[in-house]
């Protein structure tokens, strides 16, 4: 049997990979899949907490649906995002994207 | 060490190295792509968890819808997806540390957790998760609201991408 | 209509007209002054009525026509005003009512009614002339309806003084008047000379006028009534007579009869006060016969008169109001005889003559006073009228001559007699009366009278100094006569002077009539021993007051000093001047005489400049510009003073530099240097925020859960 | 009907501001409009106090017409509004100021607007003044009565108007801060500002027992002298005058017809509403120096004012003179309280106060009127203006005749009674003061005859600088004021009785 750490350790992992992206990235396209990757980790970890937890329990699943509504949301705002930026500013590069400043 | 945990690990690596190369790709349809990978091998761990239904939802929704939705973006932005710039801004070791940070901190809490180690029960006879979870999601007991929240959450998204990317005449 | 009631109406038409001239008929000259005279005649009308009506009734001193209504509320009583017709009253209302109209008749003549308009002429200047077939004639005065309006109310003025039962609304008359003295003296504006006589005149009066006030409040304090008939009751006199004043010693009586006297030295002109009086001959004519005939002047004596029970109550008073008549009398007459100016003699005359009255009321003459005022009023009015007609013709003759000389220097006149006949014989009548040229003329009876008075009651002081001034009267009287109607004109003016209209000479025979008659009704009852009928003026005015005075015994002495003193003042005063012909072959043109003693330039010494001196440099510059707005000023800039200090020292050193600029400074720098992590990348805030998370997540953990 | 009879008080009071208010929503950019409809908002207030004037009855004594409003809960404050004898002339005579004023003013063309809004704001404040019967509402008008005029003198004034203006207006802040301590002392201790219940709590306080920590005349004392200081300042009296000279002159015509005409008689007011009937014993103890200060004034005005070149400075002069009667008569009527004396002085004192209204509100408008047509106030530069301006110099002379006491005009009849109450009590003082009388006389002629009299300056004569006669619109400013002036001076019963009766009952 697979003890729920490897579960765990796997989502730390998918979702350290996922914050380094959004970090580093330039291209705000990519920053956006790193956050996707980071939304995976984080059902995974809600879909291995309901395994092992109480099954009868939905709690875990029923998240894991939510969280890919609001995936899916924002994906299609933040690309519409990317796009609108990209007519305007005629770049996707998010350091060249530096209007929230002072 | 049985078959389970032979192929979660070995689905395990894939997806950490396609994650990698997601982050890594200087090419951003290839970055695209190795998504698609790694989606795909967090829908195998899902099914690993005996969940059938998020599996599939998962490679219906992700991989069909967004991961496509993805590729469409990178395409239509092209212009500045050439090869040869740095995909990496200048503090990119920051974000490195930072998300190496978060790993080690995280696996710091969670080896001192009790339930850190613990294995599954197995599931009940005849407990069908899928109708369960349907239940749970349209009874008023159950998670209705956040349901219907999350409904009206992806209206709103649908108006919002609409209106943010429509181009005035 | 009542007797009462017709009294109260007596004064009225005049005042009516004032109004209708100055707010409707100004434009129209001769409406405004069918207007004036038709008021006036119908105030004469009203006061021969009354006169005769306090003729028939019996026992008038007794019971007088009186009349009265509440004027003002004085706490929870009324003060009363009304009017009052006694035998004095009616007998200054007589002459008033004569004189007034007279005037108002001359006047149309003397400002040259139907005559056209000047070329030249400016209101506020005398007329000046206006070119009529290659001729200049006399031109009308610019201002004809406004003279009208005035003298109105100046009638007005004097009615209401005459009839009035009380002192405050003869304070009310006396001082229109004096209103219309100043408005009518500054007639022709224009002249620097005129307006500043105004003034003069105006102001020299106001100062017997407060005192005058003070005595009528004095009295009404003490009294609670300013009402004739309730002052001059045994009880009121009495205890007048015994409170003391506290001022001079005198009674309470005294000081307000002194009070009052002084108010009569301004109006009457009287010494000190009589300064103002010749240089009031800058009006017009008719109003110096106003003023010193019919009205103001006579006001003056008649307030005396009318106010004597109170004020012979006291001695002191009394010797004070004698000495101040006799010297006068004479001081006055000392000056007349330098007066090149043929107002100004009558103008020093008139001065003179007020000086006798109140001599004689001094020392208790009061029917001789009240005579003298009577037939004094009469030729003195004559006198002046026909002065000015004099004035007149010779102006008349300076225009056809068009060589300018001055039309009222005597010493440019000279032969007058034929060119103007009617103005010659009235004058001479005028003069004659003012001389006290013996039997027939009315000047005669009561100069006589005050003379033998004062010979016959002892006061022989006084008997001397009228006597002389008598004298110096009747020598004047005939330098003037002689230089400007006898002998040979003195210049081309005299030479072509004409008799003036008739509206000017009618006055002059009518009042030439009274100037004569009027004597009559008061020759004495045992005049030269024999014993004729009482007088009538004496039994008539004397029943005014309570104890009917007694007439004094005739007197040889009395009698011939009053021959010789007015026959042989005329008679030098012909001889001497006969033949003078300049100014320079009179004796008598002596520097303090033609000066008049000095006093104006005294006075303005003495008074003026340095009223003038106090109100501008102490009152306006030294107290409130320099002691109390120099005292405000330092304050202002004391307040600023510490203000500044606890700004420079406190304000801006702590609260400003420490706390406010201090904290604004840290606040300041570390916003700029917080600035530069204000990159503005998502990216960066994002890893920022992250480590923030772990520093605060890992502090957490350290202190509460480890 | 019934409810303007029984508010009448508070509409006199009211109805300017509320035309002022509905001024600012005016939408017109004519300046006739404004004039026009600030000259009709302001009769309104002046036919009411007309039919106050006749509905009142003389024979009651006590304050009739009263309105009570509960304004300020918790320190027992309230509108009150109320006249009597006293005051009843002094609303009639705002009333009848203003509507003149305003007309006067009509050749403002400088923000018509908000000089219009400024007067009318200005009636509001000075009839609360006369019309309220509680001492916190009282100081409220009080001050309410500076702001207008401080604003029309230092923005629509002459030359001087800064200095003018500050002068004024600190000054009489400065005064009435004792005014606001002495009556918040009295409103802490009797738990009321009530005028009419506090009168007779006050007075009726033993005089040995111990106030605030202080004997009860010690308090009583500087109670006293913190009233007496605000109202001479602002009557004003010898020597806190000099604000008045300034401000005065350097007010514009309309504001200075009311600044004399009516603004002085706060002060005076003040004296017999508060001081006399709140300290008859420090007012009878003090009379003596109030009569010489009162003396000081009547002479030293006078002397002051003639030594004046400037026109409008003389005239402002003679408001100090004046003045100086009235204090004369408070002074006897303080000394001498409860007798005929009394009576009769302060008789003389509020027809005096009307008086002075009238006149000096005359004498102010006929400078401003040769004023705009000369651009000179010296009188150095005018003479000899008779013949040009005929009507103008007659009403002239009537004015400063009226002004200088002539009998049968209405000045005697007040400086009588004043004189004739003061003579017994303040016999010296009296006498003095009418070297300041004679005097009155000196600067009044001096001024007559620097304008009219003498030799015509030519300058006026010919040309551009032609001096034009008085227009209807003048002479009509005039009429009300000259008709009033002849009638108190031939029958002053019609007021006086009013004045009369309120006065037996009151002092």
């Amino acid at each position: 049997m697979i003890p729920l750490s490897w579960y765990l350790i796997l989502a730390a992992a998918l979702f350290s990979i996922g914050l380094f992206g959004a970090l580093s990235r330039r291209n705000a396209v990519a920053i956006l899949l790193g956050i996707e990757l980071m939304l995976n980790a984080v059902n995974i970890n809600l879909v291995a907490f309901w395994r092992y937890g109480d099954v009868t329990a939905m709690a875990g699943q029923v998240f894991a649906i939510i969280v890919f509504a609001v995936a899916a949301a924002e994906v299609a705002v933040g690309l519409a995002l990317v796009i609108s930026v990209y007519r305007r500013r005629n770049t996707v590069i998010a350091d060249e994207l530096d209007l929230l400043k002072w | 060490m049985t078959a389970e945990q032979i192929i979660f690990l070995i689905v395990a690596a894939a997806t950490l190295f396609s994650g990698l190369m997601v982050v890594t790709s200087r090419n951003l349809v290839h970055a695209a792509l190795w998504l698609v990978a790694t989606l795909f091998g967090v829908a195998v761990v899902f099914a690993l968890l005996n969940a059938g239904f998020i599996a599939v939802v998962q490679v219906v929704v992700y991989i069909g819808a967004i991961a496509i939705l993805f590729i469409f973006a990178v395409m239509l932005t092209r212009k500045d997806l050439r090869d040869h710039a740095p995909q990496l801004n200048k503090g990119w070791w920051s974000g490195a540390f930072v998300a190496v940070a978060t790993f080690a901190g995280l696996v710091f809490l969670l080896q001192g957790w009790s339930g850190f180690s613990k294995t599954a029960a197995d599931i009940p006879s005849g407990f069908d998760a899928v109708s369960q979870l349907g239940d749970a999601l349209t009874s008023p007991a159950g998670y209705v609201l956040p349901f219907e929240v999350a409904s009206v959450l992806l209206l709103a998204a649908m108006v919002g991408a609409v209106y943010v990317a429509f181009t005035r005449k | 209509m009542s007797t009462e009631l017709l009294i109260w109406l007596i004064p009225l038409p005049p005042l009516l007209a004032f109004f209708l001239i100055v707010l409707f008929t100004n434009r129209n000259k001769a409406l405004s002054h069918s207007i004036a005279i038709g008021a006036a005649f119908l105030s004469w009308l009203g006061a021969m009525i009354v006169f005769v009506d306090a003729l028939a009734k019996k026992d008038l001193g007794l019971n007088p026509f009186t009349s009265s209504i509440p004027w003002l509320p004085t706490g929870d009583t009324w003060l009363k005003i009304g009017v009052l017709i006694d035998p004095l009253s009616a007998t200054v209302l007589f002459f008033v009512a004569w004189i007034v109209l007279m005037i108002f008749i001359y006047s149309v003549g003397y400002h040259n009614f139907g005559q056209p308009a000047g070329d030249h002429d400016h209101a506020g200047l005398p007329p000046h002339g206006a070119t009529d077939d290659g001729h200049t004639v006399p031109s009308i005065e610019p201002m004809y309806s406004r003279f009208f309006a005035f003298i109105s109310l100046f009638a007005f003025g004097m009615l209401t003084l005459v009839v009035s039962d009380n002192l405050l609304t003869l304070f009310v008359g006396w001082e229109i008047m004096g209103l219309c003295s100043y408005l009518l003296i500054g007639f022709w504006y224009g002249k620097e000379s005129a307006r500043d006589a105004a003034i003069k005149a105006f102001m020299t009066t106001r100062i017997g006028d407060v005192f005058m006030l003070l005595g009528i409040v004095f009295l009404y304090s003490v009294t609670g009534t300013l009402s004739f008939r309730e002052i001059f009751t045994q009880q009121i006199l009495h205890t007048l007579a015994v409170i003391p004043s506290g001022v001079f010693g005198l009674s309470a009586a005294g000081l307000i009869g002194l009070l009052l006297f002084i108010g009569t030295i301004g109006k009457s002109a009287q010494f000190p006060l009589h300064v103002w009086l010749p240089d009031a001959m800058e009006g017009p004519t008719p109003v110096s016969a106003m003023i010193h005939a019919a009205t103001m002047v006579s006001a003056g004596v008649y307030a005396v008169i009318r106010m004597f029970p109170l004020i012979s109550l006291d001695e002191k008073t009394m010797a004070i109001v004698a000495f101040i008549g006799a010297f006068s009398a004479l001081f006055a007459a000392t000056i007349a005889v330098a007066q090149n100016d043929i107002k100004r003699v009558l103008a020093y005359s008139t001065i003179s003559q007020l000086g006798f009255m109140i001599a004689a009321l001094g020392i208790h003459a009061y029917v001789a006073a009240a005579f003298h005022l009577v037939t004094h009023a009469f030729f003195k009015a004559l006198l002046f009228l026909g002065s000015g007609s004099v004035i007149h013709g010779m102006e008349y003759g300076v225009l056809h001559t068009n060589k300018h000389v001055d039309p009222q220097d005597m010493f440019n006149m000279g032969g007058l007699r034929t060119k103007m006949p009617i103005t010659f014989w009235t004058f001479l009548i005028g003069g004659f009366a003012l001389s006290g040229f013996p039997l027939i003329t009315a000047g005669f009876w009561s100069k006589d009278e005050i003379l033998a008075e004062a010979f016959g009651n002892g006061h022989v002081i006084v008997f001397v100094t009228l006597a002389f001034a008598a004298f110096l009267t009747a020598f004047y009287t005939m330098r003037q006569i002689t230089l400007t109607f006898f002998g040979e004109a003195r210049s081309d003016a005299a030479e072509r002077a004409q008799e003036t209209h008739w509206t000017m000479t009618t006055p002059l025979i009518v009042l030439s009539v009274f100037a004569v008659a009027f004597g009559w009704v008061g020759i004495p009852e045992d005049f030269l021993g024999l014993h004729l009928s009482p007088s009538w003026f004496h039994e008539f005015v004397g029943s005014t007051l309570a104890a009917r005075p007694e007439a004094v015994p005739f007197n040889w002495i009395a009698l011939v000093t009053s021959l010789i003193v007015a026959l042989g003042g005329l008679g030098l005063g012909y001889l001497v001047y006969r033949n003078v012909q300049t100014a320079e072959q009179d004796k008598l043109q002596i520097g303090v005489l033609k000066n008049k003693w000095y006093f104006d330039e005294i006075y303005d010494f003495l008074f003026v400049k340095p009223a003038y001196w106090f109100a501008e440099n102490i009152v306006y510059k030294f107290i409130d510009q320099g002691v109390i707005n120099g005292i405000l000023h330092i304050v202002g800039p004391a307040t600023q003073g510490l203000g500044s200090f606890v700004r420079n020292y406190f304000d801006l050193p702590v609260i400003n530099r420490f706390f406010g600029d201090g904290s604004a400074g840290v606040t300041w720098w570390s916003g700029k240097n917080l600035r530069s992590i204000q990159t503005g990348r998502i990216q960066q805030y994002l890893i920022l925020s992250l480590i923030l998370l772990f520093v605060v997540g890992g502090l957490l953990y350290y202190f509460l859960l480890a | 009907m019934n409810f303007v009879s029984s508010h009448i008080l508070s509409q006199i009071l009211f109805v300017p501001t509320i035309a002022a208010v509905v001024m600012l929503a005016l939408p017109s950019r004519n300046a006739q409009v404004y004039r026009w409809f600030a000259l009709i908002a302001s009769l309104v207030p002046l036919v009411l106090a007309v039919i106050l004037w006749t509905n009142f009855d003389s024979n009651k004594s006590g304050f009739q017409f009263e309105e009570n409003y509960v304004w300020y809960e918790a320190i027992h404050s309230s509108l009150h509004l109320g006249v009597d004898g006293i005051s009843l002339p002094m609303v009639l005579l705002t009333t009848l100021l203003t509507p003149l004023a305003i007309l006067a003013s009509f050749t403002v063309s400088d923000r018509v607007k908000v000089y219009m809004m400024l007067f009318l704001f200005l009636e509001t404040g000075m009839l609360g003044v006369f019309m309220s019967l509680d001492l916190l509402i009282f100081f409220v008008f009080w001050e309410i009565g500076l702001v207008p005029m401080y604003f029309l003198i230092n923005q629509w004034g002459s030359a001087n108007r800064n200095y003018a203006s500050l002068k004024f207006m600190i000054y009489t802040m400065g005064g009435s801060l004792g005014l606001l301590l002495g009556i918040q002392m009295l409103g802490v201790l009797f738990g009321t500002y009530d005028l009419v219940a506090l009168s007779s709590r006050w007075n009726s306080l033993d005089p040995g027992s111990v106030l605030l920590g202080m004997p009860v005349y010690t308090v009583k004392a500087i109670a006293f002298w913190a009233f007496v200081i605000a109202f001479a300042i602002k009557v004003p009296v010898w020597p806190f005058h000099t604000w008045l000279p300034d401000a005065h002159t350097e007010a514009p015509t309309g504001g200075s017809m009311i600044l004399a005409g009516v603004l002085l008689k706060l002060g005076a007011y003040g004296f017999l509403r508060l001081v006399l009937p709140f300290y008859p014993d420090e007012a009878k103890a003090f009379a003596g120096a109030l009569a010489f200060l009162a003396v000081a004034a009547i002479v030293f005005g006078a002397f002051a004012s003639f030594a004046q070149s400037d026109f409008k400075r003389l005239v402002a002069y003679s408001s100090v003179n004046h003045m100086g009667f009235v204090i004369l008569g408070i002074a006897a009527a303080a000394l001498a309280s409860g007798t005929t004396d009394a009576h009769i002085a302060m008789n003389g004192v509020v027809l005096q106060m009307f008086n002075h209204g009238l006149s000096a509100a005359g004498m102010f408008f006929l400078v401003g009127v040769i004023y705009e047509r000369t651009h000179t106030r010296n009188l150095d530069e005018f003479g000899g203006l008779f013949p040009l301006v005929p009507i103008y110099g007659s009403i002239l002379i009537f004015t400063s005749m009226a002004s200088l006491g002539l009998p049968g005009l209405n000045g005697f009849v007040s400086e009588f009674l004043v004189v004739r109450g003061s003579y017994p009590v303040l016999t010296i003082y009296t006498a003095i003061s009418m070297l300041g009388l004679l005097f009155t006389g000196a600067y009044i002629l001096k001024g007559i005859k620097s304008v009219l009299h003498g030799p015509l300056n030519e300058h006026w004569a010919h040309g551009e600088h032609t001096l034009t006669e008085m227009n209807a619109r003048e002479i009509f400013v005039m009429i009300p004021l000259m008709a009033l002036m002849l009638a108190i001076g031939i029958w002053p019963a019609w007021i006086l009785d009013v004045i009369n009766k309120a006065v037996v009952a009151l002092f």
